[in-house]
């Protein structure tokens, strides 16, 4: 299917942060390669939305086929982060497990998971929450397979609520500066424990917190990429390469490396006091910092690079 | 939910052999639109979804100066819409038929 | 006769009794509500500095806090009502009347203060026009005013953002007035002297910094093809047409557009240098790629923006800075630039009627226009020439001896058909006029009137109202770019189709412009963060802006 | 039920299960050898720290290579809301401690969740939908999130969600829709010993994750698993 011009833009300049999924999917995969499963012109919307008066999609948010990424087959799903905030509603949900559950008979190389959701569709919130434990369940059967499950965050959405736990389970992650990952949303928090604890408002403590680069600099995503589609792609061929084992040592490793971060890091008030921690000479700097001088730094950060996920 | 369909009869087919497309995203002041090449050559259907009723006869205007403009017989066009404006909407058709033209 | 000096013994009385609560000049923050009391008389006039972006938000609140029972029925004349203290003294009744110019953030809040009649409204004033009677008939007995920095003696240093504060201090502290200054810190020595100690009476150290708005900050985030269709447009059918070199930007998405626009889409149409050098302008940072890209001449700014300091202080080519090194604004000069110097004025409006009358004023809402009316009207006194002001004239002119015909300032209003929830933009008749009959004022608060409004550009296209000839044609060119709203339903065709042959109306197809190809992707900057690496990292922008 | 009357029903000749903080660890006798208990008790959030507590525990069952059965008994909040939490990466520790439970369910440790409290959000993620098979006590309140916050987002007032919570599962809070979205496999009877009732849960698990098919039978969740079918039979046609 033919969708937004995709083809005719250019991966070195497309922002991943402002393409849609589809164009990210194709952007991103060897050009001609996509084969989308349950296409629009299938209309499996969600049954559920016209109920709270909601226009409905024609994907229900997120994209999934199968492509080849340098040649090698690849499944991807894509969340589509404009339409209801990514979230995971009952198709949505249904359709990302079916891929999962696909790559045990297909055995690609790898499943990649373009992640942009704000968690649980709340009009169909049991499916969603369940979908995602079904997800999660699914991508530990996909790595025990030994096929790399590679998550890719950087769209307006985030990675958040039951988003950041499927992408917690993943073999691998890229992140850019817009990608955020995290549980509870800013207005959550807010909401639930007031401004006091955490100022929604202020994008500045919400990045710090929760973005790309906080998370890449203490180990919660294997690589860090420039925003544009071609950044990721280089980032999900590189991390397909060195995913690690799903296994008891793994997760002991997990183990101990999450039991180091808070012992080290526990008593920290602000993402600036984990950075001076981990040595990075000027903390305030790092939010400004381009995408190369923010890989030296990476470069010397002892959290880092790990096989502990 | 609002539901509009509008037939038109165009005096020539949409060029091109695409069988389908899809641009916009459902989101806030935004639309999809999903067009299809399942129709006779002379016949366009436009069928929109709105959350926001009582525009009928602005889609149905917009509409019209889309199928006069770009004459695009043989599609079945489907719209989820998101609340667009109409500007939005006459831009979204003309991207999508450009798509289906390729 | 024989009493000539009453005014001048009142106000060294109420200096006297303020004089009780500080130490010298210097008056602690809390002992402001104290010092309000002592110097101020019920029924004064009041000047408390605020306009769309730097508030004096500390004496606000200390007025707010003030006893009604000592003051009341004051007469506000200020140019901003933003802070909700500004309409909390009208509710307690320490304020009574009010004259003034700019209400954004508190435009529905007013709006019900003046159908419930706590309100007594004198005029919706442009600031120009609010300037200038406090030099006639409104000359403030107290004016409560902002800065950075003061030393002992009163010398005032205001920051970037000195805007309105020499005009309110000019019409107070000569004749007969007090003037009271907020300062984020007192100084031995201040950077340079904005205001001289001799026009200050009281220096309060406030609690914290006085709050500036970032109200010129677009984020090309946000940004639309639509916006960037119209901006298209507009370049080329107005800005290049004409050969606009001085100008005015008013706020909005639209304007911003064409600033991020400049260095691509104006630079692949070869006009560069040709357009769009000299500014009467805000620091806005949508500007950075442009002044980057060589676009720029020079600036002059009516306030600050906030983030802007250290790229202005490290582009004294460009805008206008003192000794120390930082931007002097001024509103009173600079929209007097805007009126005088510049050939056009471009902004947005929220409705526009069939003769192209246009409010901001809706029936829940009571914006306020700031500069619009003025920047957005045609000076009858302006007496030099310039090719885009000359060509506009001789459209607008089709009767008389062409010796004697003079120029015309453009006045173009820059919409989209629709604004948010499909309201529509273009209406029969103007809630402004609705109203008036409702709260009984004289003047129906419309921001630019029709005779003044020389384009409106929507993603429709451009109607030239200077090519119109009579009511009738001028009604059909709006109709004929007012898209699918009722009124661009309710057009012509033939008419219309008429006026698009003479080149009254221009379609984007008639400038060359294919619509499809207003992609985000001719934006100069995308995104906040783009405009921080278009300025080498010197634009600072504000916390909520930023997503990184 | 509490839970001390949960380990009493089921460890009639005791147990070395305790609470701390909320959280839940410690074995009991169960047939011919110990079952493991994690858990979080009290309507205690689940912040980093508790998360890693739980998944050490664990881990440390996986270690022992026992294949004993690991209770996983829940009451509980929803995550810790917190800057702390999220600085620290809460979204690694929670799903390190789904992780380690679906490890030791692979590892031959058949995994039981068991609600008999609240649950909501992350934390329901992280623990009880982490099993191989959920049960449930009457009176047990799983949810995502409660109907005055789902009111809050979705701008809908809460007697028109109240109303259409009655016909509509897929939104509403409580078990009975958890049961018929088939994310909860079974509601057990207080009234029996729960022993028996578990060992017969993990007598009839099935190798499949059988919580999309449960909640099309059940009527809570109608597509979702002919929609997941729809795309694997796709994949496989290519």
């Amino acid at each position: 299917m033919a969708g937004d011009r995709a083809a005719s833009i250019d991966p070195d300049a497309l922002s991943w942060y402002e393409a849609t999924a589809r164009q990210r999917v194709l952007a991103l995969t060897d050009p001609g390669s996509f084969r989308e499963f349950l296409p629009p012109t299938e209309r499996r919307m969600s049954p559920h939305l016209p109920l709270f008066d909601l226009p409905r999609a024609f994907d229900d948010g997120i994209v999934v086929g199968r492509a080849r990424l340098d040649g090698e087959p690849v499944l991807i799903a894509a969340q589509e982060g404009r339409f209801m905030g990514g979230a995971f509603g009952e198709v949505h949900g249904g359709k990302l497990v079916g891929l999962l559950r696909a790559a045990l008979a297909l055995k690609p190389k790898a499943v990649l998971i373009l992640f942009d959701t704000g968690g649980v569709r709340l009009q169909e919130a049991n499916a969603g929450e369940t979908a995602i434990a079904e997800a999660m369940r699914a991508i530990v059967d996909v790595r025990v397979a030994g096929i790399p499950v590679i998550g890719l965050i950087g769209g307006r959405a985030g990675c958040y609520g039951g988003g950041g736990l499927i992408a917690g389970t993943c073999s691998r992650l890229a992140v850019s500066e817009g990608g955020r990952i995290s549980v509870s949303g800013p207005e959550v928090i807010e909401t639930n424990k007031g401004a006091e604890e955490f100022d929604s408002r202020d994008r500045a403590l919400v990045w710090r917190t929760m973005g790309g680069k906080h998370r890449r600099l203490i180990g919660g995503a294997d690589a860090f990429c420039a925003d544009t589609v071609s950044a990721f792609r280089k980032a999900a061929r590189d991390l397909v390469g060195r995913a690690p084992a799903f296994d008891l040592d793994t997760l002991e490793a997990e183990q101990a490396r999450l039991e180091a971060r808070i012992d080290r890091f526990g008593d920290c008030r602000d993402a600036t006091d984990v950075w001076a921690r981990l040595g990075v000479n000027d903390p305030e700097s790092v939010p400004a910092m381009d995408t190369d001088a923010f890989a030296e730094t990476v470069a010397r950060s002892p959290e880092a690079d790990h096989d502990a996920r | 939910m609002e539901s509009l369909t509008f037939r038109h009869t165009t005096k020539k087919p949409l060029p091109g052999s695409v069988p389908s497309a899809i641009t916009g995203v459902v989101a806030s002041g935004n639309l999809e639109i999903l067009l299809e090449r399942v129709l006779p050559p002379d016949a366009c259907e436009v069928a929109i979804e709105t959350p926001i009723a009582g525009y009928g006869d602005v889609w149905e205007a917009v509409v019209a100066d889309f199928v006069a403009r770009a004459q695009p017989g043989g599609l079945r066009i489907s719209i989820n819409d998101g609340g667009a404006r109409p500007d939005t909407v006459s831009l979204r058709l003309l991207q999508g038929a450009r798509l289906m033209e390729a | 006769m024989g009493e000539w000096r009453g005014e001048r013994r009142a106000r060294d009385a109420r200096i006297a009794a303020g004089r009780a609560h500080a130490d010298g000049k210097v008056v602690p923050a809390g002992a402001v509500v104290d010092l309000l009391e002592s110097i101020l008389r019920p029924g004064d006039r009041v000047c408390l500095e605020g306009d769309n972006q730097k508030q004096a938000d500390c004496l606000a609140r200390g007025l707010s806090a003030c006893d009604p029972d000592k003051i009341h029925d004051l007469h506000m004349v200020q140019s901003g009502i933003v802070l909700p203290e500004h309409l909390d003294v009208f509710e307690t009744g320490i304020a009574k009347r009010l004259d003034y110019s700019y209400s954004g953030p508190q435009g529905a809040r007013i709006a019900k203060m003046l159908y419930g009649g706590q309100i007594e409204l004198g005029a919706v004033h442009t600031y120009l026009e609010l300037f200038a009677r406090y030099f006639v008939d409104l000359t403030p007995n107290v004016a409560l005013i902002a800065g950075v920095s003061a030393d002992r003696n009163g010398n005032l240093y205001t920051g970037p953002n000195t805007e309105d504060t020499p005009t309110v201090v000019e019409a107070t502290a000569f004749k007969n007035g007090v003037v009271v200054a907020q300062v984020n810190e007192i100084v031995d020595t201040v950077p340079r002297v904005d205001i001289p100690g001799d026009r200050v009476d009281f220096v309060v150290e406030a609690d914290t910094p006085f709050y500036v708005e970032p109200l010129f900050t677009r984020d090309p985030a946000a940004m639309t093809e639509t916006q960037i269709l119209i901006a298209m447009m507009a370049i080329k059918g107005i800005y290049a047409e004409y050969g606009i070199r001085r100008l005015n930007h008013g706020i909005g998405f639209g304007t911003a557009a064409i600033e991020l626009l400049l260095p691509t889409y104006g630079e692949k149409l070869g006009l560069k240098g040709k357009i769009a050098t000299h500014w009467a302008l805000n620091p806005h940072p949508t500007l950075i790629p442009a002044i980057e890209s060589g676009w720029v001449k020079q600036v002059h700014c009516f306030g600050s923006e906030v983030g802007m300091d250290r790229y202005i202080r490290e582009r004294p080519d460009i805008f206008f800075t003192g000794a120390d090194g930082s931007l002097r604004s001024n509103r009173a000069f600079c929209q007097t630039a805007g009126l005088y110097a510049c050939d056009m004025f471009i902004g947005a409006t929220l409705q526009i009627d069939l003769m192209g009358h246009s409010s901001t004023v809706t029936q829940s809402r009571v914006a306020g226009f700031g500069g619009a009316p003025n920047m957005g009207s045609d000076p009858h006194g302006r007496r030099h020439p310039s090719d885009a002001w000359m060509k506009a004239g001789r459209e607008g002119q089709i009767v008389g001896d062409p010796a004697l015909m003079r120029g015309r300032k453009l006045v173009v209003q820059l919409v989209e058909t629709f604004g948010d929830k499909l309201v529509p933009t273009f209406v029969e008749k103007l809630d402004a006029l609705e109203l008036a009959k409702k709260i009984g004022l004289e003047l129906a608060p419309v921001m630019i009137y029709a005779d003044d409004v020389t384009h409106i550009v929507t993603e429709e296209g451009i109607a030239n109202l200077l090519l119109c000839r009579d009511a009738d044609e001028r009604e059909q060119a709006i109709r004929g770019v007012a898209g699918y709203t009722e009124v661009g339903r309710g057009r012509d065709r033939t008419k219309v189709e008429a006026l698009r042959a003479r080149g009254v109306i221009r379609r984007p197809e008639d400038l060359g412009i294919e619509p499809l190809d207003a992609d985000r992707a001719l934006l100069a900057a995308k995104s906040i963060k783009d405009l921080v690496h278009w300025s080498g990292g010197l634009y600072e922008p504000p916390a909520r802006f930023r997503n990184w | 039920m509490t839970l001390a009357e949960i380990l009493a029903s089921l460890f009639p000749q005791g147990h070395a299960v305790a609470v701390r903080e909320g959280l839940v660890t410690g074995t009991g006798p169960f047939g011919d050898g110990p079952m493991h208990v994690v858990g979080i008790d009290g309507d205690t959030p689940l912040g980093v720290d508790g998360a890693l507590v739980l998944s050490r525990a664990v881990l440390n069952a996986v270690r022992t290579g026992d294949r004993a059965p690991i209770l996983v008994a829940v009451d509980s909040d929803s995550q810790r809301m917190s800057r702390r939490d999220e600085l620290l990466g809460l979204n690694e520790c929670l799903a390190h401690l789904a992780k380690a439970l679906l490890l030791a369910d692979r590892s031959g440790h058949p995994t039981i969740g068991l609600i008999y409290g609240h649950t909501a959000a992350g934390a329901f993620i992280a623990t009880a939908l982490a099993t191989r098979v959920l049960a449930a006590l009457p009176g047990a309140n799983p949810s995502v999130m409660d109907l005055p916050s789902v009111a809050r987002v979705t701008k809908l007032p809460l007697d028109t969600l109240e109303e259409m919570a009655k016909s509509t599962p897929v939104f509403a809070p409580g078990l009975d829709n958890m049961v018929a979205a088939g994310a909860v496999h079974v509601v057990l009877d207080p009234d029996r010993p729960l022993g028996s009732q578990i060992r017969a849960v993990i007598d009839t698990i099935e190798a499949e994750d059988v919580r999309d098919r449960l909640g099309a039978e059940r009527g809570g969740r109608l597509v979702a698993h002919t929609v997941a079918a729809a795309v694997a039979d796709q994949a496989r046609l290519g």
